[in-house]
Order: C-alpha cells, then structure tokens, then sequence
C-alpha cells in the first residue's frame, strides 16, 4: 500500500497549445489508474495554475459554441467533480485584475463538492515540495 | 539503477523535443536503467509506422526500434492518436498504447519523471 | 504599404511588430492574441496598443476565452470573421502573422 | 472579388490556427472570393483521413468537406506528409498534395496571401 | 509575362521549430514553380532574416552529424545555390555580437555565384515594400 | 527539494523560473536553451546566468547550432546526455520542463 503523489503546473494560457487540456487530462486520469496497480497503491495529481496558466479558469468559456471543442472550463469541472486538488495562484489572480468573481470556482451543477482553492505562491510551492514528481505543463 | 518515465508532449517534427527524449531514453538504458517513454498530444506521431526518412526531417522509427529491443518500454496516448487518425494498425511494431492512467502508473515507481510538455 | 499584422500569443516572441512603420498599419489580435486588447498586468494595458495603428480583435476568440466586449479597451475595435476578410482585401495590402 | 492563399503551416492539434484558417476560407468564399488553402508542416495533418472526432480535439474533416464542395481548393505539401507518415491512400478525398512550388504558383496570381508561420 | 515577387522573413531561431527550413524550402521552390505557370511568368523569393532569425545563419552547424538531419546552415547554401537574394540584418548580428566571419557568406563548394547580404533593416523594409506579398516564419 | 529545470527555448514565456527557489536549483539549458549560456545580446548576459544555481549546457545541443565551448559563459557547465542522466539520478530529485 503506497501512495504517489503527482504536481501538476500549468503555466501557459488555454487554446494556443493542447498543453493545459492535456494537463487537466492527465490529472484526472489518476483516478482510473488503479488498474495497472496493485491493491491500495493510489496515485494523487493536484494541480495548480501559476503565471498566464490562471487564464484557463476564466468562466464563460464559448469554445464548444464557437469551435466545437470542449472549453479547458469544463476540464477544470471535471477535476472537481473527481475530487482532484485544483490551485489557482492568487498573485496572478491579482496581477490580471481578476477575482474569484471572474472564475470557475466550483462545479456544483455535476454535484461537484470539491472547489477550487485560490492560494498564495507560497502554498503552490508547499504542494509543489510535498509531492513525489512534478509535470509542468 | 533506477526506473526512469519520460513524458514527451510537445512534437512538431523540428521541435526536436522527441529527438532529445529518445536520446536521453538510449542513454539511461546504457547506463542500466528501467526507461518508460509516454508520449501524448502531437508527439504521438512518433507511433505512426512508414514515416519516410528524409534528411530534412526527423525520423526516429530506426533508432527507436533499437532501442525497444534493448529495453525500452514506449507507450502512445491512445485517444491524442486515434484522435489525430493514427489507428492500431498504422503503428509500429512494439510500440503500446494505452490511456493516459498508464503514464500515472509508470510515474507510480519511477525514480525520477522527466514531464517534457512545454509549447 | 499597407501592412495587416495578425498577433496570435500574448507573449510574443519576435520583435518585429516594434520594427515596422508601414504607411498604414494594423494590428489584428486574434487566438491568444486578444489578451492584449483586454488583459491589464498590474493595471497596464500591453504595450502593443500604445502602437500607432488600427486595433482589432476578433469577437469568436474572445468568446472562446470567457472574455466579453466589456473587458476590451478603447481604441481595439471588435470584428467578426467577416470583418476581416474585408479588412484583408479593402484596407490592406499585405499581411503578417507574427 | 479576388484570390485569396492562405497557407498554414502551424499545427498542433490544439494551437487552433488551422481552425483559424479554415474559417477564415470559408468566410471568404461565402463573400464569392475564390481560396486557395495550402498547408505545410505539422499542419499537412488537416489531410489525414478517418481522424476520430472527440470533442476534446480540433476536428476539421467535416466543415473542410463542406468548403471543399463549396470551390475551397486545400493542398498539402507531399514531402511534409510522406515524411509523417501520411500517405495518398490515407488522404481526404478531394484533398491535393503537391510539392512546395504549388503554394508559390498560388501566389502568382493571389490578390492576397495571409501567411500563417509562426511558433 | 508576368513577375509575382514573394519576400521571406525568417524571425525565429533555428532547430525548436521547422519553420525556419520551411521558409528556406519554400523560397527554394520559386525556383520550379514554372510548371504551374504561362510561358514567361515567374515568382521571385527574397530571404530575409532578422531578429533572432540571424542565428539560422551560424557556420558550422553539426546537426546532420548529432541529429542526422539536415542543418539550416545547408538550406541557406541551397538558396544561394538557386541564386534567390538572401538578406541578413545587420544590425541584429550587431546585437548578438555576431560578424560576417560568423556566419555562412557563400556556397562556393556547391559553386555558388550569390552571396549573403549583411545589410541594415532599412534595406530589409525595401524589400518588404517592393514584394507583392510577405511571408513571415 | 532538489530541483533540476530544463530551458529549451531562448525566449521563455513562463515566468515561473525567477519564482522558483528551492534548496537546490539546476538550470540545464537544452536545444535552443542553449543560447542562454552562448548568446550576449548588446554585450549583456542572459538574465538566467544570474540566477544562483548550478548552470550546465548539453553539447550536443551547442554544436548542432554552430557554437562551441569557446561561446560558453564561465559557470556554465557543458555536459553530454551521460552526465544528464547522472545529474538527474544522483543531484536532483525533481525536474521541471520549463
């Protein structure tokens, strides 16, 4: 019975590159990983948006309307609802002038009970020392 | 000696990042290492059998076959390859593919994880 | 020449757009682009719309990034797909993609 | 009305500059010009056939088929495909692949050229 | 008879994407771009590079030795080679301290009559006014 | 932690380096990184020479662009893809692909 823990940061705003989708799809995938484990080993991915990386929260996210493309909105709910650990960084929340009103914060219409938690730097780097490897995306 | 997972995400033929990921796989093979390369998003076109090989172009089925039979362990998104039209029967001999839980699970006892995302 | 620059990125990174000086100019921002036409860093606009030239962006892409006309500047003007067809064909000459 | 090239050659599934670029030559043929799509580089993956369409990945068969029967003329660079492994028995009906020189034979003549490098 | 005049602006430094040797290639192909046009008609391709663009120019590139792929520093030469005009800014090589000792001037092993042209970015915007389109990588 | 961070861009777009700092920090530049250890630009430095941490620059990755040791700044370490799995297992226990 061993735990690993994976830190996934991502770094760079949405849609340019596939970077932060395949971030939030990849995190998720460690709540089916068990498959290829033995029993009780469990692997954890926190995530958590640092610089232009907080763009990705923003609500209201119309690429399905627009591009047929699931918007990385909708990727940050499925993460909560799979009860993943998600992170913003409140400095660059700050830096874009953008509050907790601006982004996704729950995904309460899945039945969602996890949140995203809005944190100093200092906590992401606590998680970031905490886990046993880290993915930056 | 250790087990070491490379994550390569970035692909572009001429980014060069699958290049130095299967450089550094074949040197930590070497050097008697467990290596397991995951590669995800447009770096699955490293999956895709009959790339021809011109020069002006990378071109790593070669190299990667050999290194396979020393050793390495190379598994391809399975849903970033199907999504992009790279289908079971287009890859090349050896080379998995799984969905993304199996990177999680190669990341479970590795030693060290190399996450090459980026771009 | 009349010279249409498409910004893509908000961290641009080439220096070309700080080089030219067409006769006429105009900057598009489109994709990541139109974080510069609505993104303040600690309150500043980006410095691309302190340029002399005409500034659009592109209304889908906005909408895809949660962003409304609300949050873009002043001086950007909002355009469709359409626009800037017609942009491309009636008020430039050539065009960039930076 | 006029010619209008637009070439791309930025790919990535998910950097959306092809979805970019096809909407953009739909827009202008819908306005009665006549365009000309060339794509280059990673983006010669736009000809690819039998690409599954999961919503979670820029899928363009479809709209580019429309387009296609709409006078869009999309050709993709031979040698950039061959080298990926993208062969004509795998290519979108309709579809042309030609050397590099057909892109330049399409400017000849072009009122306008939108270039899309980048990246 | 009819002359269409494309210029090329390479921006971006070699290797970390393909589109510096794509613009090389391209350019190259104006070269055989006849088979698609009347009698008498032609393209020209004028080669700038500017920016951090200038380092695609470096001399003794080892690519082909440690990647097995072909180096800019050979496409430049095959450029040359097809007689296409190649510019470099000057005063971006300035900037990175580099000279013309640098960097490739000629191909006269493949028996190359043009040359590199080091010039100032006002010679480059010349050229850029004087094309009927711009293409930059 | 110990942390080993790969540059392999000359224009970084993340800033997340100059907010990293942990106990220990190696930056390894790689592919076109490696101009960070080569390049002066107006006779300056790159700002990430200046950072403290252990600098080391892949070869391979300097000769396929043409520069050579002699470009290499002095606390600048060159190394070969060998002494990169080395420093990975025996000097850090974290990397982060910037």
């Amino acid at each position: 019975m061993a735990t690993t823990k994976l830190g996934f940061i991502v770094q760079r705003p949405p849609y340019k590159s596939e970077n932060p989708k395949l971030a939030l799809t990849h995190a998720i995938a460690s709540q089916s990983v068990e498959v290829y484990l033995n029993d009780g080993d469990i692997v954890t991915a926190d995530i958590a948006f640092v610089g232009d990386g907080v763009l990705n929260c923003k609500k209201d996210q119309k690429a399905m309307d627009l591009y047929k493309l699931t918007s990385t909105e909708t990727h940050v709910k499925m993460a909560l609802l799979l009860d993943l650990n998600v992170l913003v960084c409140k400095e660059d929340l700050d830096r874009f002038g953008l509050t907790e009103n601006d982004i996704v914060l729950n995904a309460e219409e899945f039945g969602a009970e996890m949140t995203v938690k809005v944190v100093p730097f200092a906590e992401i780097t606590k998680m970031m020392e905490g886990v046993n490897h880290l993915l930056f995306f | 000696m250790g087990k070491f997972t490379i994550g390569c995400f970035s692909s572009l033929v001429g980014s060069m990042s699958l290049d130095f990921a299967v450089k550094l796989a074949g040197t930590a093979l070497e050097k008697g290492h467990k290596v397991d390369l995951w590669v995800s998003g447009n770096a699955t076109m490293l999956s895709l059998k009959g790339q021809r090989a011109f020069k002006d172009y990378s071109h790593l089925e070669k190299p990667l076959q050999e290194l396979m039979q020393k050793g390495l362990t190379v598994t391809a998104c399975e849903a970033c390859a199907e999504a992009r039209g790279y289908h079971k029967e287009h890859t090349i001999e050896g080379f998995k593919r799984h969905s993304m839980d199996w990177y999680l699970a190669s990341a479970f006892d590795a030693d060290r994880v190399l996450h090459i995302g980026g771009e | 020449m009349k010279l249409a620059v498409f910004v893509s990125d908000y961290r641009v990174n080439v220096d070309t757009l700080e080089r030219l000086n067409p006769e006429k100019l105009g900057i598009i921002f489109v994709q990541n682009g139109v974080y510069h036409a609505t993104v303040k860093e600690n309150g500043n606009s980006s410095s691309l719309l302190k340029k002399s030239a005409n500034h659009y962006v592109l209304l889908d892409d906005l909408d895809t990034r949660g962003l409304g006309n609300s949050d873009v500047a002043d001086n950007v003007k909002l355009v469709t797909y359409g626009d800037i067809v017609d942009l491309i064909f009636n008020e430039y000459d050539k065009t960039a993609w930076l």
